[in-house]
């Protein structure tokens, strides 16, 4: 079942001859010293190896189109085909980005209406689409924070608050700005600490990060008052919109006070993942911020038949935290957004929000009715919710992770797993509203399929999987012992072309 | 319901389940003055057709015309297979492989991609891909800064002849972080940095020194010179690299007579991406062993499974936010892992002999290319040095005007150099990669001459 | 060498092994007066890249525009996922299931394709498709002539409001096997078939009576009464449908008083093909039970494994010519696997609702441009039947040029029904799809207003 | 591994609602009696239903884009996937076929070289490319002979002679044509027995219908004496195209004196097989033939700027056979093909007949000095050749059947079994140029680990295969009770919608 690298196919002189040049024409004019003289370690083959290879390899993969993909925190929703098909159109690949606007009035009149439909959803002033992953759109959210501060000269504002329930990348984010990160616990419900948080606030305070529903699954019930207490100290509030899912549609992050927010594109707008990426990480802002954000933005001038769109520079925004792309950020990943928010339609936004929330309450209290352990019993679950799996450990010795490898052989992949740390053995699981009751229930039926594995024979769930193309891998081998590439063991692969 | 398969019956059960009377009751816990959502601006929706009719209408305003621009993004050969596969839904509906038994074959590629990186770049390591070339090259700094330990200054020195959108996005990507970037003007006569102003930081302390090759002006620096006085001067040597012109330049891990560059990043988008309008591309970051732990960003590595099989992971998690927080390498989580399949798969069909035979051609279309132009009345290369597939000409009326009518004419005739460089307003930055035929180049040429002859007329 | 892998060294070792000295050695039977051929006509080998180029430009010449013709291909809007899943490598490359176990994937394709149009037609059974419409309606005539064993004359009533190209395609293919065709002519009040005309052979020995439903006008034919006429004349009743109408239409299996139709065919291009210059598209076949084994082409039946496990396999393969040779129900080998993957992709997406939403919006749209078109001066309806998204209307010109006046402004305004039925020189036959919006009928509106002021004037 | 029906994922109410018009206006001027009363009968499920059932269900073929598959006499070559790409540009796909021919002149100008191309390599007058599949072009080419003897007043010409080895689908349409068919054997060497063909050629000759090589794998090596044979006797001669691959550029059926020969592009010019067809069965015809030819075809008028293409009709071929499609045949068939004979050009039309030959003359000396016995010993292979498996049936109990499911385990597609029938437990290998040699070594290794298995444990073989979705399925059952439609169990799946 596993496949051979394609190196290991490689023979010299193997050729995909028709997707070349046939010959390199000489070029004689560069100095001697700057010419390459060893092999540039590419594979040779056919483009018949080439297909069969990464078709093979593709088929090793679980994904949304072939498994239910309950990942909690990343929202792995369907991914419509036409957004593929229709942001592949020749018109929009061929574009060079750096070709006069007034030939690009297409990708621009849907980054502008992209644009636009953002603002409406996250009640902000504006919006940048150029940040290229959430971990971007964050840093241009508290980059911006930090520049309107600065602009105003207050120095002194360098404390990011942070929930120690965040993602990771919330506070890398704010020490890639330059700010101190001051974390916040979480209270016995999972929101927010009130008190604590009260006592972290100041004439320091640069503003807050803040993911709500939080990774705990939960709405932050004291948003306006955390908001208010924010505002009042000089700060500004920063939402994470990693959740945005869980409310799209249902309640507006400008509504709640936020400044700024970004939206990953490739969860709550269903653009792909990618094994990894691309994603898209844009970014709205409120009016205080509106002159601080990144470009490129899309301007609109006139209306009608005579409307034309331009890129909007340093004249237009003039507190500008710049250009974080050498170009217009992910842009095909925009376009694939914009056409699913048009699919989707105002209606089909507020529905994503209800039937997220609707699948992850329903698959909570079919859990909770097998017996599993929620982590905030007393809550409503948002889009998803934890469970714990603290007291099969205990008895049975089969953790998180080893439901979460067992679960793979029964064809799902597993929930994401030991994150938030705060909770011990826990999955974060979220369905999205794409999935059917059907399917979360053969989930429900797995889990108690695995739980009662586990009662029988532990080893079924700690050695699993089984079924895959691989059993389990040595991470820990792997950090140790680093291979990170292949090296041809004679010298074909490698042989100068 | 578009892309929900809720039915009423469906809804009913389910909510009984809950318990809930409706699916508004399950957001009780939202104060009620934040739930009256008013998102009527939003459009009705539209159906797949009328989509598909819009987006047609739309992708026919942006038809591409004959395009003479580089400048980070180049329009080459994308061979079918490549997004035929790469867009397999096992490839592009998958995420991070956060359980690698589930996810081989993306793990796998991502091996695969590191492997050709490594060999391409001749660096030790390369690791999963970044956002695009623009950040990569800050992450670079970052680590640099980070990497080396014998500097305290955090000052870069930053050569004017590099992309300047690559400048401005390290700059403000790293400017919170009390790094310094000083500017190293170019040489007017050979478009290479000057080198006298170079000499002028050596003796400060330098953290790192950038080195693009070609450079923004499509010009070969002297790569070896750069990183002798770069390493010389207690500084790493960062280039910044056009991945394809490294089918015949020399890869980063020669340059110099140490051990070749510590860090290299570049732009992806040569090697299977289209230019779309600016993006997704991916960076590449690449560095030797020694610095591997400073590296950002996702890296694959290979291990065994409990029966010995061997098989892909994620490796070296330890630098990064999920477990580091505040202390990780980078915010980075996301790579570019789409781009990465689709480079992966172009880069196998191209091949050692491929990928030569395109970046020569790409050589000697510019070089008929500028024969051409510069055969036309006034026009003449702005730099003496030599070029790998982009070159800075110069024409005897302000380009801007020129570039206007040319694209009346479809014909996208190049960068106007003066949005970049005080003083070049007659300068154009003109590419010709493999996908121009002699037709192109002489309908080029033919557009520019008349252009010129109507532009002289009028003055 | 373009896909061919062998290195110069395969080959040296490759022929070391067969013990030739060359490869042309390999084809030392060939009589050597026969091996000296010349192909230098043939152009030498493009690459991908510039065949791309070719083709781009070669589909920009054949620019749709908007497009009012039906007469038996039409333009619906294809879900993007359907081509995208029905091209991937495993379903595109892989041949007829012979090998059952390593073909599942296919064969439950081509089950659920015969589940979905035995329901869609309410016929029993259905096989794994024909070449297209036409050839599906000749095979279905032998069928008849093979099933029908009370009947000796192989005469077969072919009304001429079934599509002109129909019946020549079954004419030709069954003219050498001792069939006849019988024309029954139409009524031109209601376009539908002459009752009077078909009366006359009520007395005769009658394999079949052909039933178009909808007809080649769009007219809906009294299928009832056609069904039980031939039946109880002792003739088959072979529907000709198209399977989209059939969303709003009585299905063929309830036609008439008795078990409905006997065979069922029809042109399955509405059903997720594109109209791609005419092809590929495939032809549907279904029929009652009782004459499955006089059925041609493939079918898959469900089985089980060893193991008890349920699987697909081709069965009634003895009906097949590797088996009975010229013995053969027909000579058809090959279905058109690939577009019935597509069909079946895209009847899933529509489902029942999708489906009944499509066809009874062609109707609407189609009326909708009846209406406008009928409200220009000299415009009217030639029949005063019931149609369902094709209508038959009357100039008060020629067509001909009217046509062709419309085309230069990229709209095809319908077909010129005088191209097949003679005195209709100034009839045009119009369909409008879900495809088309207001703006699309207002537009034709306008333009053949215009067209057919200034050929009033003309004259 | 095995996936449920999609009408076992239906439920009533369920939708992909993007593709639809959301509702359907009320059509009332319908006769009551014409309409629908019944359910249509569709799956009723969402998008995510369909892209993950189908996305799986192709996971469990195997195909050329995954395994090697040298099904003998099918030409299981590598489909570029340019050729699918570019044929699929939208203005293709969205060309009417009766649009008029000046709104499609780039569709023509491709048909139009394609017939030139192939009358160069086949060394034909003319070429029809409408015939949709292999036995339609057979069908076409009979047709025509017939057609050919009748216009000359030759109306007693009715028997067509054809090989014992030939394909089923031969006599099949000598049958449809309305001919009588006289069968050939062949002799020691696999070559038509010329001595009795003499006896049965005469006055009743319309034609012979060869395939050559032939299904034996093998080049007629009398071939220009049966041709001067039956050309002497008033016969003419039909190219039977499967095997054209393996003399295409090196010999041309024209130059051996075949007046009709049929191309199956889906094999020869690689265009998919998708599982099952669409085939393309295209025809070329000597000087004799030209008047008869099936139309469409294209003609071109002018030249160089002003060329322009036009459809021929009755008036260009005033004895043609006809229409034998509704529009053009498959078109887009064709378009692959054109696409595939440009990516190769002459030379490399000329290549694929020397490496299928080579690749077909490698694995058959492999597995002869693997010690396996192929049927004719003494001749070369042509493209492909066989084995035969009558002495391990005889000594070990596993035929030709059973190695092959045998091979699926080993992820190698089965050679075509049992055909021809002349050849005991046969089994009719065909590799194709676009495999390389490692492949090939991988298939005989295979084959050896597979007979050394039968050594050891005969049910190995006979049980397999063991590694695929189902195990060994039971055809005679399925012939007996038939199943050929999912019918629910309830009325759910069949509810009016």
């Amino acid at each position: 079942m596993t496949e051979q690298l394609i190196f290991e196919h490689s023979r010299p002189g193997r050729q995909a001859a028709a997707q070349a040049p046939a010959s390199a024409p000489t070029i004689d004019d560069l100095p001697a010293t700057a010419m390459r003289r060893t092999a540039l370690g590419l594979p040779e083959v056919s483009e018949l190896d080439v297909v069969r290879h990464y078709t093979r390899l593709s088929q090793q993969n679980f994904s949304i189109d072939t498994h239910f993909y309950p990942l909690g925190s990343c929202t792995m929703k369907h991914n419509p085909r036409a957004c593929n098909t229709l942001a592949s159109l020749p018109g929009f690949l061929g574009r060079h980005p750096l070709a006069p606007a007034r030939h690009g009035q297409g990708m621009m009149a849907c980054f502008y209406e992209l644009q636009e439909m953002l603002k409406t959803v996250t009640g902000m002033a504006g919006v940048s689409l150029t940040p290229m992953a959430g971990a971007q759109g964050e840093f241009t959210g508290v980059a911006m924070i930090k520049a309107y501060h600065e602009a105003r000269g207050d120095y002194e504002r360098d404390e990011i608050l942070v929930p120690e329930a965040a993602h990771g990348t919330n506070p890398a984010t704010a020490v890639m700005c330059g700010c101190k990160v001051v974390e916040i616990p979480a209270d016995g419900d999972g929101d927010v600490d009130v008190a604590a948080l009260r006592e972290k606030v100041g004439p320091k305070t640069a503003g807050i990060m803040l993911t709500n529903p939080s990774t705990l699954g939960v709405f932050e019930q004291d948003i306006l008052e955390i908001s208010k207490m924010i505002h009042e100290a000089g700060g500004l509030l920063y939402y994470d919109g990693a959740n945005l899912n869980a409310i799209l549609g249902k309640a507006r992050p400008g509504d709640m006070g936020f400044d700024v927010i970004h939206m990953n594109l490739h969860k709550t707008f269903s653009t792909p993942h990618g094994g990894g990426g691309p994603g898209s990480g844009a970014v709205g802002v409120g009016k205080r911020l509106l002159d601080f954000m990144p470009i490129p933005v899309v301007g609109r001038d006139g209306e009608g038949e005579g409307t034309t769109y331009r890129w909007l520079d340093e004249r237009d925004v003039p507190h500008t935290i710049g250009r974080l792309s050498a170009f217009m950020g992910n842009a095909g990943v925009l376009l694939r957004a914009y056409i699913y928010a048009r699919l989707l339609g105002r209606e089909g936004m507020t529905r994503v929000a209800e039937f997220a929330t609707l699948n992850s309450n329903y698959l909570m209290t079919r859990l909770k009715a097998a017996g599993f352990d929620v982590a905030y019993p007393e809550r409503k679950a948002s889009h998803e919710f934890i469970v714990t799996l603290k007291r099969q450990k205990q008895e049975l010795g089969v953790g998180a992770g080893d439901f979460a490898k067992r679960l793979l052989d029964y064809g799902y992949h597993a929930p994401t797993v030991y994150f938030p740390l705060l909770v011990p053995e826990c999955l974060l699981i979220e369905p999205t509203e794409t999935e059917s009751r059907e399917t979360i229930d053969g989930f429900v039926d797995a889990m108690i399929a695995i739980w009662d594995e586990a009662r029988v024979d532990a080893t079924t769930l700690t050695e699993a999987p089984f079924n895959l193309p691989v059993r389990r891998l040595d991470e820990v081998a792997a950090a140790k012992n680093l291979d990170l590439k292949f090296e041809a063991e004679t010298g074909d692969a490698r042989s100068v072309a | 319901m578009p892309f929900i398969p809720h039915t009423d019956h469906d809804i009913q059960q389910m909510l009984a389940a809950t318990g809930a009377d409706s699916i508004d009751a399950l957001f009780s816990e939202i104060d009620p003055s934040l739930r009256d959502v008013d998102i009527s601006a939003v459009p009705e929706r539209a159906s797949e057709q009328a989509v598909t009719r819009l987006m047609h209408d739309r992708a026919s305003q942006d038809a591409p015309g004959l395009c003479f621009i580089g400048a980070g993004a180049y329009e080459h050969h994308i061979p079918a297979a490549v997004w035929e596969i790469t867009t397999r839904g096992e490839f592009y509906s998958a995420y991070t492989p956060y359980q690698p038994e589930a996810s081989q074959g993306t793990l796998q590629v991502v091996y695969e991609y590191q492997s050709m990186m490594a060999g391409l770049t001749g660096m030790d390591v390369a690791n999963a891909s970044l956002y695009d070339g623009a950040s990569a090259l800050a992450e670079a700094v970052l680590m640099a800064v980070r990497a080396n330990r014998k500097s305290k200054s955090a000052r870069i020195l930053m050569p004017a002849s590099v992309h300047p959108f690559y400048r401005e996005v390290a700059y403000n990507i790293c400017k919170n972080q009390q790094i310094t970037f000083e500017a190293i003007g170019y040489d007017e006569t050979t478009g290479l940095i000057d080198r006298e102003a170079l000499s002028a930081w050596a003796d400060e302390d330098i953290t790192a020194l950038v080195i693009p090759q070609p450079n923004f002006f499509g010009a070969i620096e002297d790569v070896d010179a750069l990183t002798d006085w770069a390493q010389n001067n207690g500084a790493l040597a960062i280039g910044v690299v056009n991945p394809l012109s490294l089918a015949l330049l020399k890869a980063p891990g020669q340059w110099g007579h140490g051990e070749g560059a510590d860090i290299v990043v570049g732009e992806g988008q040569p090697l299977g991406a289209p230019m779309a309008g600016g993006g997704p591309y991916f960076g590449i970051l690449c560095c030797r062993k020694k610095h591997v732990r400073q590296m950002p960003g996702r890296v694959v590595g290979k291990t065994t499974d409990m029966e010995g099989r061997e098989g892909y992971v994620l490796t070296l998690q330890p630098r990064e936010q999920h477990i580091r927080r505040s202390k990780a390498t980078s915010n980075i989580c996301t790579n570019q892992g789409l781009l990465v399949t689709a480079a992966t798969i172009h880069m196998s069909l191209m091949g050692n002999t491929g990928l030569h035979n395109v970046a020569a051609t790409c050589a000697a279309t510019t070089r008929d290319l500028v024969a051409r132009l510069t055969a036309i009345a006034g026009v003449e290369k702005v730099f003496d040095s030599a070029y790998f597939h982009e070159c800075a000409l110069r024409l005897p009326v302000a380009a801007e005007n020129v570039l206007a009518q040319l694209a009346e004419r479809d014909i996208f005739g190049g960068l106007d150099l003066s949005r970049f460089y005080a003083g070049t307003e007659n300068v154009i930055l003109v590419c010709a990669t493999e996908t121009k035929t002699d037709g192109d180049l002489a309908a080029f040429a033919e557009a520019l001459a008349d252009v010129l002859a109507d532009e002289t007329e009028a003055a």
